[in-house]
């Protein structure tokens, strides 16, 4: 190989999104072929794990890791890049905070697999088979991974550099965060300090978000499918659960400007600790019930009616972000494992 | 048809065996049944009380547990008896030592009280659930010109606090005058007849029956309706002790408001079980035209 | 669950109602748990419901919200704003497992010593009927990691 | 690791904590603990040799940060700020950690009171570290004066400030002040003449140059803070011309109208559709009750007007209500009482048995220019009474109704029972009464001289009053059922007339009028004071005071003091010109506010405001009064609120559970 | 503590919370003495009675008729000030006396509760004949008679129960009641 930098791009627990979305930087994917070799990329190219094995410590210049961290298998290969890499870049949101898969943290691993291998309508398991972690064969033994009962985010396993938010980065963050590290690699400049976020805006969704607002009083929530959205009106004020305020911005906003609710995936803004625990207080905040003066308890009813409509809340607020949140996960039959 | 347990109690059986009756009929009027619970103990009047406030607890509880094992609210037209079942639902639901002590009794006899039920007195059907408008409406014989005086006692209000209720009730009242009759105003009428006493202390018993039968005559009742079987043994068979004690000629008839209710809808009085009383009521009779059914 | 276990409440009180009734009960020497370690926090209406998060995590067994009655805010309606976010926050801690009587939001004006007292007695009871919490132990088996503070990268978009 | 070194003082409070929490454990572990340069105990912290403790540690150890750990910040955060302050530290470096209070003085149990101690110091080490140096911002007072309600409390107030020389505005409700006191005969202890003392009085506020007076008039909206109040009056139509009306009072006598006055004569007797609620009435011009008069009611009459000799005509029936804006700075509620409604105890008979009086119907009765003009007489207007029961406490002293003593009333019925012997010398009088309350310069003395004008006292709360009776010599009576507790039997008292001495309470609006001026009021509705001893007249919130029976059962004389006392704080800050406040104000990080606009409806002094053209949001530090609600609320994280800021919070959090927090976030 | 209960505390424990205040906040008003429509036949008013439990007077306070002679109407509960529910304290003295057999000999009040008591536990319900006898010992001969023409009177009028009826599982119910005291099972 060249002496070009050495890039990596693993895929753990995740969808693969982000894989395709550093494909989809448009021609500046050009120019990162230019500048790096590619040192494993299972996705585009067949390497084996025996590669990484036997590359010397620090030989990866850059690793984007991509995906949440929820088997044995997955933390083998966190520390193996780890100690293969100088940066270790966590990319997307389930490698940054866990993303969808770790809303499996709201439950246990039990009630995951009965999902998975036994209630699903698509399912036919008559004989209740689940995966093993050891099986004899004639051959010998063959093995799972060990599956666990709780995501985790890549830096609750090993050390990260950086962090590069969304489900998937945008394009444009994505070229700008590699711009800084070719930089950094081919003239020296300076990097971020390590720990960073880097690829956002700074400031939340809304500010990017061309649609009218106002002063908020929400008297009722709606799903989406239950509300067609009047256009131009900030969707949140309409009562349709947006987690634009509480996210940072850099996405562009793309889903409030098609009717669709911010999601929250690029995840909370630099220094707020936990994005759901902000965002139930923002939403909470603005509800349009309870007015001084009435009893207390009428008061208290009348606001549980308006909280009543948002079903699912610890799923709304967390949907990108329960790896990484205060709480990380839920406490199941009395306790968390 | 709304159907309720009812508790007779111990003097409903033979002593009050009138009111018994007249509560069944009267309420079947309105589409509503009385079914005595089955195997229903004696709730220990006050008596228990005096020995042992658990105790006292636990017979109420195991008539309130099985009304609840029927799924059937609680009825009784005792006083004294509604006044035990009724804080004792209350009791055992604010305290959850001595229900789970209470439940740990019942066990024995394959009980479990859980509170699901309400307690009523038999007053509280008519006064609420039915309620004046629709006794007005049933009514067929109207007992127009009829001095009734509402006499409460003590425990169909007291100790309960809610409001006014227990220093200024109306309701009585309401029935009376939705039977057509007139209710007189009775100032005594929420003072204690001294049931309880009349074993104990009699003089005190007579002196406080006394009162209630004067403020009763002042006030120009033909007739006193009870709704509490001590209450009418106390008023009405004591009448002659009480003339003899103090030099009075009291002849005042005492009713059940039941009775009474059944003569304003047309039931036979045989069906009312009157005629079992110590002072006649043929007065009140004669005073208002009863057209009686069959 | 061990026999003498003593939970740990931290309580969030308003400077003006809550806390001033935690200094009325002490003053008038009334005897309650020592468990609740008071925050004095300008109005209920300044609590974040991270806070609420934050002392789960960090070992609290319980935590208590204590404002003015409604209607008697000093800053006329922050304890509205505190109800509408602690129904919500309970209505999400249910689904995180996290036991009703573990986070309360009570009311006691300045002049309700008494009453502050009887909520922690009440409150401490009950915690220590549910058992520990600790989180960090119990839920996350000790595997807990430090919050990372990020630093935004200047944007170049 | 933040490189502050901070100086920890325990405070012993004498055995105050000492006693419970184990001090010098306390001291020598929060010595170990980081950034604490130096860990100190000491016997009383607040006395001068324990504050230049503190002062000496800051000049010679260079401390950053100070700790103490005594009692309530409350009690003393003030002083050890001051002492911060004196050795050349910013008093916002400082933090208290309650461990009296909240700690020593609520458990006996040391090694529990010992561990919280040390949780509350280790709380403010961690916050201190994060504190900033603040500066308390200045605040002008605008000089002029807002006093609600006219009776003799307001009265009292608005004279004193407008005889110093500042701008009052004293706004009522009803067409005349006076209040309660106007409808009063005679006053006790001495018995003066209360129109005669009053009047005076109204007149000097009617006339003054420096009092606005709005009567027939209520405050609807209260914006801002102290120095600086906006208040929204709405001066109801009097359909009389003020500029106009020479108080003639032609109209009142001509109109043929009549109706029951429910209000000052409390149903005692009626008043004309065009009235004056008394003689003395100030101001002087009368008001059209709309909803009586026959010309708004049937478009026809206008006699008032025909008879009305100015020119031009004072009679308008055009006018509307106004609505004025005021501008002041400090505003002094003496809004006052309402009496107990006497049916809530029906076993009384009040309503029901006809000669049962309540004691301000009995006012109007025995004075001269009341309904029966001075006679003592039943109900059927004629009849005096051969014997009257007075009824002490009712309504008081009762956990059913209120719980409190109303202070007032033994004194009144002691004045009631004089009364009856002064009109009637033949009647008995009987007080049934609990406990005789008449502490005040010369009350006792008052109650001797019942003692020796023969009424007869009986100890004992009434049971009830009916009119049945059980022997012949109760007929025709009312009975006055009570147990004579100095004997020990029950009694039935036969009598021709009752007044029942019902409890004071607190308007039935006082809720909404505290919500509205934005401070407390408690249980029973009476205005919350700041501290019951010593800041009986000022409030929770600054620059709102109260005084009179607003605040508690009050008698004329302490109503009288509290007035002035209010005035009084109300002219010393209108002296300083400008007061510090506290820094404790949001603040809003522009450059990140991304405008999604959730906090912009959180403020409760409307301190936030949105720019529409730049799309941020920001706090008017002026109007910011600190509460907080905004911080909570901004989803970015990006609202500051100085003093209480999320990093000092959560060190706080982390702090507080040192000895139970996971080892890793500890970092 | 180890300190010996005072009497009143002896009382107030045993009445349940929800009966409550503690005497010790009786403000001796007399409300209850002048509401109790007894209060001339006893010998203490029930204010004094109260106040003598207060002042741990139990010999005095035993020796009474008052808690006795009581009525429990509730009169006094309802009204009383400080939300005492003193009809509830006739009934914890009344307990304590039986207790301790510690009432005034002359009274039929404790005789005629055990009789009722042991009826009740041996068959469930009361009964009327039965129980007669049980306290008309204590009469005097001109009211003996007079309860005898009542008692007569009403039987003729078909009023009073020839024979006693009992519930059905009086075995259960007999082990009910042990597990709550041990009285009832001896006769
Ligand atoms: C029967 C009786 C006899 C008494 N006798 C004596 C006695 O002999 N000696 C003695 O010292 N004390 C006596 N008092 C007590 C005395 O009445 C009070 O102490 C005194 O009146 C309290 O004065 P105040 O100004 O606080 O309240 P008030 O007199 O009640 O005046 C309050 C004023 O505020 C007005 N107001 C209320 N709300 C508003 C609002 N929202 N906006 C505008 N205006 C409002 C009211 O209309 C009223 O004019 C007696 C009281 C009673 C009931
Ligand atoms: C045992 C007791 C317990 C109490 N408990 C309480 C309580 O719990 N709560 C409560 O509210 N109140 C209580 N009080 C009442 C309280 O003490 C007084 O209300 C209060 O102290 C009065 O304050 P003062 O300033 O008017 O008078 P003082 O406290 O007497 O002050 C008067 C001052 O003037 C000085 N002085 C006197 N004459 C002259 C002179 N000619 N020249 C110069 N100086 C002079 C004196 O030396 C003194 O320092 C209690 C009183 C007592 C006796
Ligand atoms: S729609 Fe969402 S992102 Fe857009 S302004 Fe409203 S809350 Fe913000
Ligand atoms: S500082 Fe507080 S705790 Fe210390 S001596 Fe002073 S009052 Fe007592
Ligand atoms: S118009 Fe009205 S106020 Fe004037 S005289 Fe006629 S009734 Fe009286
Ligand atoms: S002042 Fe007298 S009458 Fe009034 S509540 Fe107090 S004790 Fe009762
Ligand atoms: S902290 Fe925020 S909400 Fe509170 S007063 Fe200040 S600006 Fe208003
Ligand atoms: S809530 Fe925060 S981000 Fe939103 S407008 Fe207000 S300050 Fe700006
Ligand atoms: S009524 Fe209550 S407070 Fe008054 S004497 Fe009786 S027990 Fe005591
Ligand atoms: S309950 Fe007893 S003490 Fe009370 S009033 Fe009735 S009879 Fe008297």
């Amino acid at each position: 190989m060249s002496d070009k930098p050495k890039l990596a791009m693993y895929w753990s627990a995740s969808c693969g999104g982000c894989e395709i979305s550093v494909l989809n930087i448009h021609e500046h994917i050009l120019t990162v072929d230019e500048v790096f070799d590619v040192a494993f990329f299972p996705c585009i190219a067949d390497f084996k794990v025996h590669h990484v094995e036997s590359y010397p410590d620090g030989y990866i210049d850059v690793c984007l890791w991509n995906g949440a961290v929820r088997n044995s298998e997955g933390e083998h290969m966190a520390h193996l890049l780890r100690q293969k890499s100088k940066f270790m870049v966590a990319y997307g949101s389930c490698a940054y905070e866990g993303c969808i898969p770790a809303l499996s943290n709201l439950t246990s691993k039990e009630a995951t697999f009965n999902t998975v291998y036994f209630d699903n309508p698509s399912i036919d398991n008559p004989n209740k088979v689940l995966p093993t972690e050891s099986v004899q064969v004639t051959e010998g033994e063959l093995t799972l991974p060990t599956f666990w009962n709780t995501v985790k985010s890549l830096d609750q396993v090993i050390d990260v550099d950086y962090y590069l938010p969304g489900c998937p980065p945008e394009p444009p963050q994505i070229w700008a965060v590699l711009q800084v590290i070719v930089g950094a690699l081919l003239e020296g400049k300076p990097l971020p300090p390590k720990g960073s976020l880097v690829g956002h805006s700074g400031v939340a969704v809304c500010e990017e978000c061309p649609l009218e607002k106002s002063e908020k009083t929400i008297t009722k929530f709606f799903r989406p499918y239950e509300i067609v959205p009047e256009p131009g009106v900030c969707l949140l004020e309409q009562g349709i659960v947006c987690n634009g305020p509480a996210t940072v911005g850099g996405c562009g906003a793309l889903c409030p400007q098609v009717g669709m609710g911010c999601r929250g995936c690029y995840g909370p803004l630099p220094g707020v600790e936990d994005q759901g625990g902000k965002m139930l207080s923002a939403i909470a905040s603005v509800i349009g019930a309870g007015e001084a003066g009435m009893d207390e308890h009428e008061i208290e009813r009348q606001i549980e009616a308006v909280v009543d409509t948002i079903v699912d809340p610890a799923g709304t607020f967390y949907r990108f972000s329960m790896a990484h949140s205060l709480l990380e996960r839920a406490k199941v039959n009395g306790k968390g494992e | 048809m709304k159907k309720y347990a009812l508790f007779p109690g111990c003097s409903l059986e033979k002593m009050a065996a009138s009111y018994y009756r007249s509560s069944v009929e009267t309420t079947k009027k309105f589409g509503v049944e009385l079914q005595e619970l089955e195997d229903w103990n004696c709730c220990g009047a006050t008596t228990y009380s005096y020995i042992d406030e658990l105790l006292a607890n636990t017979l109420v509880a195991r008539n309130l547990a099985l009304a609840e094992k029927e799924g059937l609210d609680f009825v009784a037209p005792c006083s004294a008896c509604y006044k035990n079942a009724y804080f004792t639902n209350k009791y055992i639901k604010e305290d959850p030592d001595l229900w789970e002590h209470i439940n740990y009794a019942l066990e024995q006899d394959d009980l479990q009280f859980h509170g699901s039920i309400e307690v009523y007195h038999i007053i509280d059907i008519f006064a609420k659930e039915i309620g004046p408008e629709e006794i007005k409406a049933k009514v067929t014989n109207p007992l127009n010109g009829l001095k009734v005086a509402p006499y409460y006692g003590c425990q169909i209000v007291r100790p309960r606090k809610n409001g006014e209720e227990f220093e200024n009730p109306q309701f009585f009242e309401e029935i009376i005058d939705a039977m057509g009759a007139e209710p007189v105003d009775f100032a005594e009428r929420l003072r204690c007849c001294g049931a309880s006493l009349i074993m104990t202390n009699r003089q005190a018993a007579l002196e406080m029956v006394r009162v209630l039968l004067n403020n009763a005559l002042n006030s120009g009742a033909d007739v006193i309706a009870t709704a509490c079987p001590l209450c009418q043994v106390n008023l009405e068979c004591y009448q002659t002790a009480v003339n003899e004690e103090f030099g009075t000629d009291f002849k005042m008839p005492v009713l059940y408001f039941t009775q009474i209710m059944g003569l304003a809808l047309g039931l036979p009085r045989k069906q009312l079980g009157i005629g079992s009383e110590l002072v006649s009521a043929a007065p009140i009779f004669s005073q208002v035209m009863v057209k009686e059914g069959k | 669950m061990s026999e003498n276990f003593e939970p740990v409440i931290v309580g969030f009180l308003c400077n003006w109602c809550s806390y001033r009734a935690a200094d009325l009960a002490g003053t008038a020497r009334l005897k309650y748990a020592p468990n609740m370690r008071p925050i004095r926090v300008m109005c209920s209406g300044r609590v974040d419901p991270q806070f609420v998060l934050k002392a789960l995590r960090n070992g609290a067994d319980g935590v208590m919200i204590a404002g003015c009655h409604p209607g008697e805010c000093h800053y006329v309606s922050g304890n509205i704003k505190a109800l509408r976010r602690f129904v919500l926050l309970k209505k999400m801690l249910r689904q995180l497992g996290v036991e009703e009587e573990r986070v309360q939001l009570v009311w006691a004006s300045a002049s309700e010593g008494i009453i502050l007292a009887e909520k922690v007695d009440k409150m401490t009871a009950e915690v220590r009927a549910l058992g520990p919490l600790n989180w960090n132990k119990t839920v996350l088996g000790g595997n807990g990691h430090p919050v990372v503070k990020a630093e935004p990268v200047a944007e170049e978009v | 690791m933040n490189e502050e070194k901070v100086g920890v003082y325990v405070c012993h409070c004498g055995t105050n904590i000492a006693k419970v929490v184990d001090v010098v454990d306390v001291a020598t572990w929060a010595g170990e603990q980081p950034n604490v340069e130096v860990a100190r105990e000491y016997k009383f912290m607040c006395s001068s040799l324990g504050q230049e403790l503190i002062e000496q540690d800051i000049k010679e150890k260079g401390l950053t940060r100070v700790v103490v750990a005594s009692c309530s910040p409350h009690m003393h955060e003030k002083t050890f700020r001051g002492a911060c302050e004196r050795a050349g530290l910013n008093p916002f470096l400082f933090e208290m950690a309650n461990i009296r209070e909240h700690d020593s003085w609520i458990t006996d149990d040391k090694v529990a009171a010992t561990q919280k101690a040390k949780s509350l110091t280790n709380a403010a080490i961690a916050r201190v570290v994060h504190h900033q140096p603040l500066e308390p911002i200045p605040v002008e007072i605008n000089p002029n004066t807002l006093i609600v309600g006219g009776g003799i409390a307001g009265i009292t107030a608005a004279l004193e400030l407008a005889d110093a020389g500042n701008h009052v505005y004293l706004v009522e409700r009803e067409p005349s002040i006076g209040g309660h006191m106007a409808q009063l005969d005679k006053t006790f202890p001495t018995l003066d003449c209360s129109a005669c003392i009053l009047t005076p009085k109204m007149v000097d506020v009617g006339q003054h140059a420096n009092i606005t007076l709005l009567t027939w008039s209520e405050v609807e909206e209260l914006d801002g803070y102290l120095g600086n109040f906006t208040a929204t009056v709405r001066k109801k139509a009097r359909y009389v011309n003020e500029e106009v009306c020479t108080g003639c009072g032609i109209c009142i006598e001509k109109c043929p109208a009549k109706v029951l006055d429910e209000v000052f004569e409390v149903g005692m007797g009626t008043r004309k559709v065009i009235y004056r609620p008394f003689p003395q009435a100030v101001p002087k011009y009368p008001v059209i009750d709309k909803e009586n008069c026959i010309y708004f009611l049937r478009g026809k009459c206008k006699a008032c007007e025909l008879f009305c000799p100015t020119e031009p005509n004072s009679i308008d029936f055009t006018q509307k209500d106004e609505i004025l804006k005021l501008q002041v700075g400090n505003i002094i509620l003496a809004t006052g009482y309402d009496l107990f409604d006497v049916k809530r105890i029906p076993q009384y008979g009040y309503g029901r048995l006809k000669n049962v009086f309540t004691s301000l119907e009995f006012e109007r009765m025995v004075n001269a220019s009341g309904p029966t003009d001075g006679k003592i007489v039943l109900r059927d207007g004629k009849t005096p009474p051969a014997s009257v029961a007075i009824v002490h406490c009712v309504g008081s002293r009762d956990e059913n109704y209120h719980k409190y003593c109303s202070k007032i009333c033994c004194m009144y019925s002691l004045k009631f029972a004089h009364l009856v012997h002064e009109r009637i010398p033949d009647a008995e009088v009987y007080n049934c009464y609990i406990d005789m309350r008449t502490p005040g310069k010369g009350y006792e003395e008052f109650y001797h001289r019942l003692l020796e004008e023969g009424t007869n006292f009986i100890r004992g709360k009434v049971a009830e009053i009916t009119d049945a009776p059980r022997i012949p010599a109760e007929e025709g009576k009312l009975v006055v059922q009570v147990e004579d507790t100095l004997i020990g039997r029950q009694r039935r008292v036969p009598v021709d007339m009752v007044i029942l001495s019902p409890a004071m309470e607190a308007k039935p609006d006082s809720k909404e009028v505290s919500q509205l001026f934005k401070m407390g009021c408690d249980f029973d509705g009476f205005f919350t004071e700041r501290h019951p001893k010593l800041d009986p007249v000022a409030t929770m919130t600054e620059g709102i005071y109260i005084a009179g029976a607003c605040q508690g059962p009050k008698d004329v004389p302490e109503s009288v003091v509290q007035g002035a006392a209010a005035a009084a704080r109300v002219a010393g800050l209108i002296n300083r010109g400008t007061v510090m406040m506290e820094p404790v104000r949001a603040n809003i990080d522009q450059d990140k506010c991304s405008g999604c606009r959730i906090c912009n409806n959180m403020c409760p002094y409307n301190a936030i405001v949105f720019h529409e053209d730049r799309h941020v949001s920001e706090v008017i530090t002026a109007l910011c009064q600190g509460c907080g609600t905004c911080v909570a609320a901004c989803p970015s994280g990006i609202i500051t609120g100085a003093h209480f800021t999320n990093d000092q919070v959560f060190s706080e959090i982390e702090g507080i559970l040192w000895d139970v927090r996971p080892e890793k976030v500890l970092a | 503590m180890s300190a010996k209960p005072t009497f009143s505390h002896e009382i107030s424990n045993l009445m349940y919370k929800s009966h409550g205040n503690p005497t010790k906040s009786c403000i001796q008003c007399g409300t209850c003495a002048g509401t109790c429509p007894v209060a001339e036949y006893m010998d203490q008013t029930p204010r004094r009675l109260i106040g003598m439990i207060n002042a741990n007077l139990k010999e005095e306070v035993l020796a009474s008729n008052t808690y006795w002679f009581c009525a429990s109407c509730y009169h006094c509960t309802v009204r009383c000030p400080s939300q005492i529910d003193i009809a509830g304290v006739m009934y914890a003295v009344k307990r304590y006396s039986i207790w301790n057999k510690s009432y005034s000999e002359d009274l039929v009040g404790p005789a005629f509760s055990e009789a009722f008591v042991k009826i009740i536990a041996r068959s469930g319900r009361s009964y009327e004949p039965i129980l007669a006898p049980t306290y008309m010992f204590s009469m005097e001969p001109k009211e003996f008679v007079q309860e005898a023409f009542n008692a007569t009177k009403m039987m003729l009028k078909g009023r009073i129960p020839v024979l006693p009826t009992r519930i059905k599982h009086i075995k259960n119910f007999q082990e009910m009641i042990r597990r709550i005291i041990p009285i009832g099972g001896e006769s």
